[in-house]
């Protein structure tokens, strides 16, 4: 109990299996579905229970096609409903991707504004678990470029809870990608009550004053870690967690770079064309005249991602960080 | 029904020949003279607006139009059948539908001089937004039908494909989705022989579309599309089922697309002049009209008069649309979030600087 | 045959039963004692080597793998009527097919130790790497099949996915493009009555897969799986069938996933252990083993030896998997482009520059 | 005749035919298919007369399926064959999204080398037609963005010839998108024998001082008319055309940034997380040190195009062009 908000651990894993328990007991258009979603609670147990509370008409197992998963929840959507549906991996999401360019985020402008869709495609993204190929890759990007959708990533328990029951009850469509690496790896004391987390607010995780470093997701941690290494050479760090790929949070990460003149942003998607892209844009159109040296990316390649043997080439490490922000210091 | 007209044996069934004689008298649909003689007219009135659709097209006052002619039995005999709160899922050929459901013809050609505002089909209690990309609205048949079993509803949802879509993936996955939902869809084929320029033959091996109801364990029936009792009787038997809980089925409509695919588009270069005239001895008009007329139920001599009318009602809507307000900048930013993100507030704000910039350099 | 078994009154070809009896003995296939003994060999090796998989995945040795333990027949009867020239399109639970290709228990291992070296599967001809997205190598299957025809080759296709695969558009995409082409292929579903922890009567509403066969104008025959005899015959009328020009076959084999989906996976949460139970009595294993003994050949009393000795094999390549070459950092760049663009390059070039920077801190 | 070279006036669709021809004719491997490709030579008339010449084993009409049409062409590559498919719109590619990301752009990988895929997919994008919706969409980043295919885009018939060889002569596949918006537009003199024009080099259309304009596509003709407006006021500008999305010609680019000090990218894909963002990044990061003002993207809003009504506010002009021009400039 902390100001009389009954705290609970949870990990990320149990925070959006709270977030969806809280909103399938509030809202009876709420439903969940897809792959394994029902009597396994989901190859990751994130749905673990909730078929048995609520049924299987509420929760449930679908047939195994992507592209029916979120086109049905476009039906569902124009008839009041909200669905919120699981795709079972990052590398699986691509047969759906019609659905969601051409309809999910585009039936409220099609129609006018007379059909919202409400609806919240969740999925594991991102590497680190030794997994077989397709499981592991960072696309944020093809998502965050489509118009009319907005990408969330949750960098903790807490966050995953507070931006999980906002991407439910957003209007608009929510892709909501869940960095699976830290799915269990953090356990953090989380509300036990219904809370949210605005769409579109970055995070400043910590205060500093010379250089902005830019992270979401499992990379956080990572960056996180580099900190304490910059720190040891006196480097004082700001760090942002994005949170929200789109709509991006101009305002925090403009306001910080104005401050440090330097930015290093950390993402596990590939380089090019990646999400480091666009917030170096921003950061160049907007705080040019601050700026002391190159915005920097520490991205993965732009190359497939290995297959676990390689994985360690692929992911960034603290040092990776650590050294880039040195790069970046010394310009 | 089901088992009398089996896919398997590619039979086609049919209530009324080419003469307008009705051949299955037991399968004749119940369906009033007076009621009857409406389906006939609005079926005219579509005819009539779309053929003057394709020359407005013509005249360079509209953008590229996707005609019907010879296909207006289907949509005259759902607009018999579909009640107010049953669903339709259209693709982008059903003018006559979307009309017994409630949409204007200005709407239409609002929609086809390049508005949004021209689909939202305001008036039309549950249809949804033309959809272009093709068989991918089945999966949206497929959810509302799960959505109106959820809710307890009592609607039925119509969802409408080309032959080309059956090819489609979605067109698949969305009848297996909704068969194992036992939802209340019903899956209608316009089998009109094309797609675009591919003929029916070359789409599929099956013997036809119907026969594919069989991959998802659902009834199917092939139906002669330019016959309006056998579409209603197929409608009304396939309405009876979907709402009892049994979950959906596959109706293909065998018709002939005798126009072009678009205004784009120039059939000569892939079918025959020949084809097209044996093909219009089975329209769907004629056939009506000839059955209409040997019941007593309708005079051709005021079809000119009628037309005539029916001309000038389309000319009113059309010019309607034609004077339509101009597209305002602010519906391009206003309509893709519910919650116009900041960012896209500022590039409207940015592009009306440009404007004015633009304004004054005059 | 295919009209005998039809699939729409859910016939089930079957030629030998759980005792190891022949029941339809006209349709025994001519395979001769030896050939039958090594078939039996084949997939006591396999099913060997799979079990030691799932314990080396125990051990911490290995990755996530995908036992194959009960489907061992379908495999067997592969290894039979395969030939060199003839393709393999797998999805990713054919340990016993990989191998009758000619792929070794090493690269397998390899493969689900983490290299992508593992699914090269070098001294095997026409096959394709493992594929992930389920459903989606069918459509290689049918591009596969077409160039064939194209380049008058005499090969035919086979392609697997798994029950839960079908509902996917791939699926019918593929099939219907194949049997407009009339190409080689073998469609081949192994229906192992899970898709993970999703049955097979939740996954479509269709009485069987074979069915779906319809969709596309072509045969289709749901065969015993676990019959070795009945899915040898399967495939080689089916091949016969494709050979000739006639197109593609469909063919559903029936059998149970006895395993787990994958070692991350635990069936006690959606089934019974009755059922499974049960299911046990169908091994394909069992049933050959038994009709061998029955026909005087084979002796069981040295199996216990033989599969030490295949332990030992497997160990043997296991170890050799174990100490396979560390992956270098040029091999993440070097293969994906055959042109390695220069900004690649450079990616790598400044990699190296951390990785020196780095073992210099220490 | 030019110097003993064939010459003929080409539009950028009758070039596109005689690369196809050239190709068929020389190389049995290569065939053309796709919806409506064969006997009504494709709704832009791009293969007219093709099948006619060849046959309709090598050009022909697919069943209307876009996995289908991407992931057979798969199949056939394996197999040894280099097949150029077309998908009729740049809004009908996305059903083929999963066979490009996961198998295209991964086979050769996958398989260490073994399977190369020299697949060509073409397909006409862009606005100013006054099209129904999904038939003016721009979306090279989701191209890009993905690790193992090149995307290429040309601007004039000769380019759209010269990259079209090589792109089926590449081993890798190639993304081909075609500005149908100048698809007749552009009347050209190109030489009827075969050439080819490198995959990942710009060319720079022309030279100046003041400040770099990068375009493509149907946008280079548009940044020409605004190079017009600017030289009026003694702007110097360097005209730099991409062709080649990835990869990018970073050295060109680089290069003429460091002499000008100043630049605008036009794209007609949405702006945030577009090409620009990745230009951009680059000349952030390469030419820093050069940079005299932010460097300005001048794109499609992130919004959905609007139907042809609407489309006008939408579609990039000169003059906004030209406008962002004077703002870099006056910055
Ligand atoms: C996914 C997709 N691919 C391609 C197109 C382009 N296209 C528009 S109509 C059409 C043919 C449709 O044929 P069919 O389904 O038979 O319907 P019909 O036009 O005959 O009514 C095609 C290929 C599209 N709209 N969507
Ligand atoms: C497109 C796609 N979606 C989801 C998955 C995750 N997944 C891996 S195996 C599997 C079940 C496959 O079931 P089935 O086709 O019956 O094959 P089986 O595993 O039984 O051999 C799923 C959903 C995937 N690999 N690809
Ligand atoms: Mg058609
Ligand atoms: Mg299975």
């Amino acid at each position: 109990m902390e100001g009389g908000i009954e705290m609970k651990v949870m990990t990320m894993v149990s925070a959006i299996n709270n977030a969806l328990d809280i909103k399938l007991a509030e809202d009876p258009m709420v439903v969940a579905y897809g792959e394994d979603v029902g009597v396994e609670g989901g190859v990751f147990r994130v749905t673990e229970g909730l078929q048995k509370k609520y049924g299987a008409h509420r929760v449930f197992d679908s047939p195994l096609a992507e592209s029916a998963i979120v086109g049905t929840a476009v039906g569902m959507a124009a008839n009041g409903m909200r669905p919120v549906v699981e795709m079972q991996f990052c590398g699986f999401v691509y047969p759906a991707y019609n659905q969601i360019i051409s309809h999910v985020a585009r039936f409220h402008n099609r129609s006018r504004g007379r059909y919202r869709m409400p609806i919240v495609i969740r999925f594991p993204y991102g590497g680190g678990i030794n997994a077989l190929e397709h499981h592991s890759e960072s696309m944020e990007t093809i998502y965050a470029h489509i118009p009319g959708i907005k990408v969330v990533i949750p960098s903790t328990p807490y966050d995953a809870k507070g931006l999980l029951i906002s991407a439910i009850e957003s209007d608009d469509p929510v892709i909501f990608m869940e960095p699976k690496r830290i799915y269990r790896a953090i356990k953090q004391e989380v509300p036990e009550d219904k809370f949210s987390i605005p769409i579109g607010k970055a995070k400043v995780l910590q205060q500093g004053n010379d250089l902005t470093l830019i992270a979401w997701g499992a990379m956080v941690r990572e960056a996180q870690k580099a900190i304490v290494m910059a720190k040891k050479e006196g480097i004082s760090i700001e760090l942002i967690d994005l949170r929200s790929i789109y709509p991006i949070d101009k305002q925090t990460i403009i306001e910080s770079v104005k401050k440090t003149g330097r930015a290093v942003i950390v993402h596990e998607e590939p380089l090019s064309f990646g999400t480091g892209a666009e917030l170096t844009s921003i950061i160049n159109e907007e705080a040019f005249l601050h700026l002391e040296a190159p915005v920097n990316r520490v991205a993965g390649f732009d190359t497939i991602v290995p297959l676990p043997r390689g994985e360690h080439h692929y992911i960034i490490s603290p040092e990776k960080i650590y050294y880039n922000i040195l790069k970046t210091m010394k310009f | 029904m089901f088992s009398e007209f089996s896919p398997l044996e590619d039979k086609l069934f049919q209530v009324m020949d080419n003469d307008g004689n009705i051949v299955r008298p037991e399968y004749m649909p119940e369906i009033d003279g007076e009621r009857l003689v409406k389906a006939y007219k609005d079926m005219l009135f579509a005819r009539t607006a779309d053929m003057m659709a394709v020359s407005y097209q013509r005249q360079g006052r509209m953008y590229t139009y996707p005609p019907n002619l010879g296909q207006e039995a289907i949509a005259g005999a759902m607009a018999v059948v579909m009640r107010e709160n049953d669903w339709l899922v259209p693709a982008f050929r059903e003018l006559g539908a979307w009309l017994a459901k409630g949409a204007t013809l200005k709407e239409v050609f609002l929609y086809f001089m390049g508005y949004e505002d021209g689909t939202v089909f305001k008036n039309a209690k549950n249809i949804l937004p033309i959809s272009v990309p093709i068989a991918s609205q089945y999966q949206h048949a497929a959810g509302l039908g799960y959505s109106i079993k959820y809710k307890n509803e009592d609607s039925v949802v119509y969802a409408v494909v080309g032959d080309g879509g059956t090819s489609e993936g979605d067109f698949s996955e969305a009848i297996n989705f909704a068969a194992v939902w036992e939802a209340p869809v019903i899956f209608l084929v316009q089998n009109n022989q094309y797609a675009i320029s591919v003929p029916f033959k070359m789409q599929t091996r099956s013997i036809n579309i119907a026969v594919k109801a069989y991959a998802f364990g659902i009834p199917g029936l092939k139906v002669d599309g330019n016959d309006i009792f056998a579409m209603v009787k197929a409608f009304q038997v396939a309405q009876a089922h979907a709402r009892s809980g049994k979950g959906p089925v596959l109706i293909e409509a065998v018709t002939y697309r005798r126009g072009a695919h678009t205004t784009s588009d120039d059939p000569t270069k892939y079918r025959t002049k020949e084809e097209e005239d044996a093909m219009a001895q089975t329209d769907p008009l004629d056939r009506l009209r000839k059955y209409l007329i040997s019941q007593n139920l309708y005079d051709p001599s005021g079809e000119e008069e009628l037309v005539a009318q029916y001309r000038k009602e389309v000319d009113r809507q059309f010019s309607e649309a034609e004077n339509y307000a101009p597209y305002p900048l602010e519906d391009v930013f206003k309509y893709t979030y519910v919650e116009l993100p900041d960012d896209l507030r500022q590039q409207q704000v940015e592009h009306e600087k440009f404007l004015k910039w633009k304004e004054a350099l005059k």
